[in-house]
């Protein structure tokens, strides 16, 4: 039983840890909470879903690399169109929140008219076979690459911000965002980047979740998306490696409660740890003290 | 410059603001001379929503924090005055001041965690509050009667006069909301008033002019939850029957929206942001083609209105608009403290 | 027995030492300077004296009290206030209520009391008023009463952040480089303004740089260089005190007025 | 500027004061006896479901149902049965908040033109209940068809009609299948935390105890969860014969699921709500489908006149949906059809009386319904206008071509009222 509840936790927490690095990514540049990302992880699962069964009929690699696109344009979209022009006149981000709130409801509505609500089986990697530990644990295939690839992007992520020209420019501007302007960065088209970047993990995350579930229904995203931020958090908000911590210790948290517990007591403590934590170290687990600058 | 100044001195002594506010008040006042009880109705909820959006303009207008979990002081007032109810056969007169102090004492609660972090948790912090609240509701059977939701809450009871008539209720609340809009107006233009918008400016410049920072928030988290409690009190009693879906997070964006539409710190904004996110949703049922994308038009208006008010091209077009009924238009809060 | 008293204050962030062994005093109806080129740890002795940051060692004496675990309220209370090399204005207040923030703990009523129109407060409010007429005749910014602070020219701005300070009725001024950004013409009617303020004020801390406004309103100097006090003393004196060239000229500066005498 | 306020005040005490002087327009008293029908002698019905959201497919289901029974009606010539007598029905989409449900209500109960004859809808119980207090003080007949709180009927005054089983039968009986029938006795139960998901547990787990039967484990889950693992962990541990789900359909999918890749291998049943063609078509994919039990309300005799008539409409109006749930139909949709067909019944017996068609004299006549030949067997309101349904265990098989099929034991010696001492 303990070892089937912590692969439960550690396969649920990578699924978060995927989302909460698209809300940190986004957050450490822009101090932006973008509500759109939820949204985008629900879209990205559906046109997953409609691409499979029409287009690019069981060829599941195919389908991604497109849906992986598709989720990339959007976030370039949802960028230009309703964050950039509110972000510009620099009246503080709670505007260009309440903008991505708005899109967040566009993109949810969508998703609903046209997926209706019942609930559709989902392609699945290396269906069926799994691994039997000594006491009965059944471990899916899916669980294990699901948690493979939240490390491999984490890696990757820490990589591409560390070591290529926009990995650096990304991190260059959440440290000052005028002084990009002035060394003559292209602030603007390294902003919609991000967006990119951060929409494709909210569908790599999305899809590894139907996967995960082997179902998808319209009502897939809604709990991920406050765990995933509630993550970003914890761990310490702007850090990718803090979100990726934070998210396993949640997932971990709560799968453990509601095994031995019940699913309400799980709910409570997954929120209640993100208060506490708060009040005792509020830059979350890796954040550091910053000493005010007066 | 000289007759310019003079200009905004009487326009100051005036208030054009609380003129435009009571000259509403008085058209909202004979709305339901002319009107069936349908668009009462949606008026009646309308001013429900101005008394919870000026509470919540209270907190980030003035007070510069941003709460996206308003809607559970709105269900602490709303259970309470149900579960007195429920309980104990209490109408709303007699539970009011129990809706007061649990509705403070939610808001004091909040502030705590709230005023020892910085800005960016402001977000977070609230949603996981108004999350566990939202679980108490459904979890907590033997008061608040669980996930049944409570039925058949009896209309408003003033002093033994029940308020059994649709327009009787709606009077009742339009006295709220202009006691609320007063009472928030003393506080605005008092020295707390001034102290938080300074705290709302610039934190650490108010902290140097010898401001106590924590006080002060804990004051207008809890003043901003009793007005909040107040709207659920109402909300309760008008539409009867409450359950833990009604007080989500949805109902914390609907509530940001209304105070942001209407301008952040402007309470009259507040009222015909209230107005105009009430009627709308109402609007678009009737029309046909646009049956069931109701809500997608919903979230392009939001997206419009922050575009027309607070980005650049909107700002151009605004600005040509401005020269024209420059002197009477009295600017909104430009910026709050990063969020 | 003189109005402030620094001994021995010292302060470290993360093991860069910002402040080593401070000491100094500042007499009563003085304008006592702060100067040293950048870095040298001026604002943080301000930041010390306002309780924005708690020294790791060290006392400070107010009137000869002890000013030991004082928060931000307590100085302001007993009679510090500042102003902020950045100017640091409430930007949607207008310039009556910025100086009204200024003055707040001066008015007598509390939060409960703002909650309903009473006696007390309107009286409050009147008298408060009147004050801030003096003050802005005082800065002169009186027709600027109800624009937004912001909307002021950046001269303006730093005369109401000194405005702002001065309606806190200080014991001790702390004016953190109130010249920068200022033409000669400015900085000469600055200095007049500065002098005029000590009939208002016990005593004036000034931090600057432009060497024109120190030596001409300063009565006495600190100099620091990296936290540590390397001189004290009259204006004259400082001119020609060689730690203070070589800190500030570097080691060549040092001859070339050496051969210079 | 302070006098100004004060008078403001004043006239907003005397106005709210003065209330009973004003004309009546609130609450129509007498709407319930004016006739319904309109100038051109059409009657207009209210359809208020969750068009949008989460449960819109189930709406979209029950509109099915409607429209079905309106087809039958035009080809017999509307009410008049010369073309005239038309049903037109509005449609109103409360996208399963309680707020918008309240809004609807206040919109049906205030509108002249047209006048509603009555309202259908809503899909969810508490979006029911917030309209329950608008509509019996306007006395309109609502008629919530699948709504199951113990409250609604009797809250709505006289003017409530119901179509779905309130749970302290249906959840016993259910209860009564599993031990009495089918012999579990280590039984665990996983229900949705909402209204209904809660009443059904509290019924189904007192009856059990009737039996002598304590149940090993008991998890709600709250809505919007979609990883049951962990609750499925500790079900394993107690090693139930038997896991009953109260749970939507959405649900059953993933906890099936779920439970085949944690292990957990017992019987598995789920209530009426989930026994539809969409979970088979979901389980038989993942290969889960064999053996999973669920319970049907009321048969579906499938050589039943008025059942062929029925899905031959269907099969013309929807021939996508039908074939989507292999040549089934939904049962939300049967639901629609009978609600319905019941309205229609009603209409025309009023139309002949001397009052004609009011809303008082449709929901008398209509609280009257006995052993109506609906498409689901025969409907009766009990006192109380409690529906009394029949109740089929029911189970997934494997035909002869290898395909599954939900099959209804409707022949078994078994009387589930009679264990539950309801008889």
């Amino acid at each position: 039983m303990f070892i089937q509840l912590l692969m439960n936790g550690i396969a649920l927490g990578s699924v978060y840890a995927l989302t909460a690095i698209g809300y940190s990514l986004i957050y450490s540049i822009l101090q932006l909470i973008n509500m759109s990302n939820a949204a985008v992880f629900l879209t990205s699962s559906v046109v997953f879903y409609l691409l499979y069964n029409s287009v690019s009929k069981g060829m599941i690699f195919v389908t991604f690399i497109l849906t992986l696109a598709f989720a990339g344009c959007l976030g370039y979209i949802i960028e230009l169109v309703a964050i950039r022009p509110i972000r510009e006149k620099g009246d503080g981000n709670t505007y260009a929140l309440i903008s991505s709130i708005g899109v967040k409801t566009i993109l949810e509505k969508v998703c609903q008219g046209a997926f209706g609500s019942e609930i559709h089986p989902f392609p699945t990697l290396l269906a069926g076979k799994n691994i039997v530990l000594w006491d009965g644990t059944k471990i899916e295939w899916i669980q294990i690459i699901i948690i493979v690839a939240s490390l491999l992007i984490l890696t990757v992520m820490t990589w591409y911000t560390q070591n290529t020209r926009t990995g650096r420019g990304l991190r260059s501007l959440s440290q000052n965002l005028n002084a990009c302007h002035l060394m003559g960065m292209p602030v603007n088209r390294l902003i919609g980047i991000s967006f990119a970047v951060g929409s494709m993990l909210a569908a790599v995350s999305g899809v590894a979740y139907c996967m995960y579930l082997k179902s998808i229904s319209i009502s897939v995203g809604a709990a991920i998306g406050n765990k995933a931020f509630a993550a970003t958090v914890l761990g310490g908000i702007g850090i990718l490696k803090g979100s990726v911590v934070g998210g396993f210790i949640l997932a971990i948290i709560e799968c453990f409660v509601s095994g031995y517990g019940n699913s309400t007591a799980s709910q409570f403590i997954s929120f209640g740890i993100l208060i506490v934590m708060l009040f005792i170290k509020p830059t979350g687990l890796f954040g550091k003290k910053e000493q005010r600058k007066v | 410059m000289k007759n310019e100044n003079k200009f905004t001195e009487i326009v100051k002594r005036l208030g054009v603001r609380h003129l435009i506010f009571f000259v509403t008040m008085i058209v909202l006042a004979i709305v339901p001379l002319f009107v069936n009880s349908y668009v009462l109705k949606i008026f009646q909820s309308a001013a429900i929503n101005m008394i919870f959006g000026m509470s919540l303009n209270l907190l980030m207008g003035i007070g510069g924090t941003v709460s996206f979990g308003h809607a559970a002081f709105y269900g602490v007032g709303a259970y309470t005055t149900a579960c007195m109810w429920y309980h104990f056969g209490w109408n709303f007169t007699s539970a009011f001041p129990l809706v007061i102090l649990f509705s403070a004492i939610a808001g004091l609660l909040l502030a705590i965690p709230m005023s020892r972090v910085t800005g960016r948790y402001v977000t977070i912090i609230t949603l996981s509050y108004a999350e566990i609240l939202n679980l108490i509701m459904r979890n907590w059977t033997k008061v608040t009667n669980g996930v049944m939701g409570i039925l058949n809450i009896p209309n408003i009871k003033l002093f033994g006069f029940e308020l059994a008539y649709k327009d009787e209720q709606y009077w009742f609340i339009l006295v709220l909301v202009v006691v609320s809009y007063v009472m928030i107006n003393w506080l605005v233009n008092s020295k707390l008033g001034r102290n938080l918008q300074a705290m709302r400016d610039d934190s650490i410049a108010a902290e140097a002019m010898g401001i106590p920072l924590f006080s002060h928030k804990v004051i207008i988290f809890t003043i901003s939850a009793i007005f909040a409690g107040i709207a659920g009190a109402l909300y309760a009693h008008i539409y009867g029957y409450i359950d833990y879906t009604v007080f989500t997070s949805n109902l914390s964006f609907n509530c940001i929206s209304v105070v942001v539409v209407g301008g952040l710190g402007n309470f009259v904004g507040t009222i015909f942001g209230a107005l105009f996110l009430t009627i709308l949703p109402e609007m678009l049922r009737n029309v046909e083609f646009l049956f069931n994308y109701r809500m997608i038009v919903y979230g392009v208006i939001l997206v419009l209105v922050m575009w027309w008010n607070h980005s650049i091209p909107g700002a151009k077009i605004k600005a040509k608009l401005r020269s024209i009924f420059n002197k009477l238009i009295h600017r909104n809060v430009e910026s709050v403290e990063e969020v | 027995m003189s109005l402030l008293e620094v001994n021995n204050l010292t302060i470290a962030f993360g093991g860069l030492v910002a402040v080593d062994d401070l000491s100094f005093t500042m007499e009563r109806g003085q304008i006592t300077s702060l100067i040293g080129p950048n870095g040298a740890g001026k604002t943080t002795v301000i930041n010390m004296l306002t309780g924005f940051y708690t020294p790791d060692s060290g006392e400070v004496k107010l009137d000869g009290e002890l000013t030991k675990g004082w928060d931000t309220t307590q100085y302001v209370r007993k009679g510090f206030n500042r102003t902020f090399q950045n100017i640091r204005l409430f930007s949607n207040l207008t310039v009556e209520d910025n100086i009204l923030i200024g003055m707040q703990h001066r008015i007598p009523y509390g939060s409960f009391l703002s909650l309903f129109p009473n006696k007390v407060k309107n009286t409050c409010e009147r008298e408060a008023r009147e004050e801030v007429t003096e003050i802005l005749k005082k800065i002169g910014l009186e027709g600027h009463r109800y624009d937004k602070s912001t909307s002021l020219p950046y001269g303006m701005q730093r005369k109401l952040e000194i405005g702002r300070a001065l309606a806190s009725k200080p014991k001790v001024l702390l004016l953190d480089e109130p010249a920068a950004g200022m033409n000669p013409k400015e900085k000469v009617e600055l200095s007049e303004f500065i002098k005029s303020l000590l009939n208002d004020v016990d005593g004036i801390l000034l931090i600057e740089h432009d060497m024109k406004v120190i030596m001409s309103i300063s009565d006495k100097i600190i100099v620091l260089n990296h936290g540590a006090k390397i001189a004290e003393g009259k204006p004259e004196e400082i001119q020609r005190n060689p730690e203070v060239i070589e800190a500030y000229l570097g080691r060549g500066g040092k001859q070339h007025v050496d051969a210079g005498e | 500027m302070k006098k100004f306020l004060t008078v403001l005040l004043a006239v907003l005490m005397v106005l709210s004061a003065s209330g009973c002087s004003r004309n009546q327009n609130n609450v129509e008293v007498a709407n319930k006896d004016k006739p319904a029908a309109d100038k051109d002698g059409n009657y207009h019905v209210a359809l208020c479901l969750p068009f949008t959201g989460t449960s819109q497919s189930y709406a979209k289901y029950i509109e099915m149902g409607v429209n079905i029974a309106l087809k039958q009606l035009e080809r017999k010539g509307w009410l008049n049965g010369d073309g005239t007598g038309k049903i037109i029905v509005t449609p109103f989409d409360d996208t399963d908040v309680a707020t918008e449900g309240a809004a609807i209500a206040e919109k049906v109960v205030s509108s002249t033109d047209p006048f509603y004859l009555l309202e259908i809808g809503s899909f969810r119980s508490d979006v029911s209940l917030a309209a329950v207090k608008t509509y019996r003080d306007a006395e309109v007949p609502q008629y919530a068809l699948t709504s199951s709180h113990k409250d609604f009927l009797p809250s709505s005054g006289d003017w409530g009609f119901s179509l779905s089983m309130t749970q302290d039968i249906a959840a016993s009986r259910v209860a009564a299948y599993d031990i009495k029938y089918l012999g579990f006795k280590k039984i665990a139960l996983i229900y949705s935390n909402d209204s209904w998901g809660n009443e059904t547990k509290t019924y189904y787990t007192a009856q059990a105890e009737k039996f002598g039967v304590k149940l090993l484990a008991s998890e709600g889950y709250e809505s919007g969860t979609q990883d049951f693992k962990s609750i499925l962990t500790g079900i394993k541990q107690t090693e139930p014969e038997l896991v009953m789900c109260f749970c939507a359909e959405t649900d059953i999918v993933l906890i099936r699921e779920q439970a085949e890749q944690i292990g957990l291998n017992c019987a598995w049943q789920v209530s009426s709500k989930s026994r539809t063609p969409n979970v088979l078509t979901n389980l038989t994919e993942k290969g889960l489908a064999e053996g999973l039990y669920g319970i049907y309300a009321q048969s579906k005799n499938l050589k039943d006149p008025v059942y062929m008539a029925y899905e031959e409409i269907y099969k013309e109006l929807y021939p996508q949906v039908y074939a989507d749930a292999k040549n089934t139909t939904q049962k939300y949709a049967d639901q629609g059809y009978n609600c319905m067909a019941t309205v229609i019944w009603a209409i025309q017996e009023t139309m002949k009386t001397s009052t004609g068609t009011t809303r008082q004299s449709f929901r008398d006549k209509l609280a009257t319904l006995n052993n109506f030949h609906s498409v689901q067997g025969n409907l009766t309101f009990a006192e109380g206008r409690k529906i009394l349904q029949i109740q089929y265990l029911s189970q997934i098989v494997k035909k002869e071509d290898g395909s599954f099929a939900w099959i209804n034991y409707e022949d078994i010696p078994f009387d589930a009222d009679k264990e539950c001492g309801f008889k």
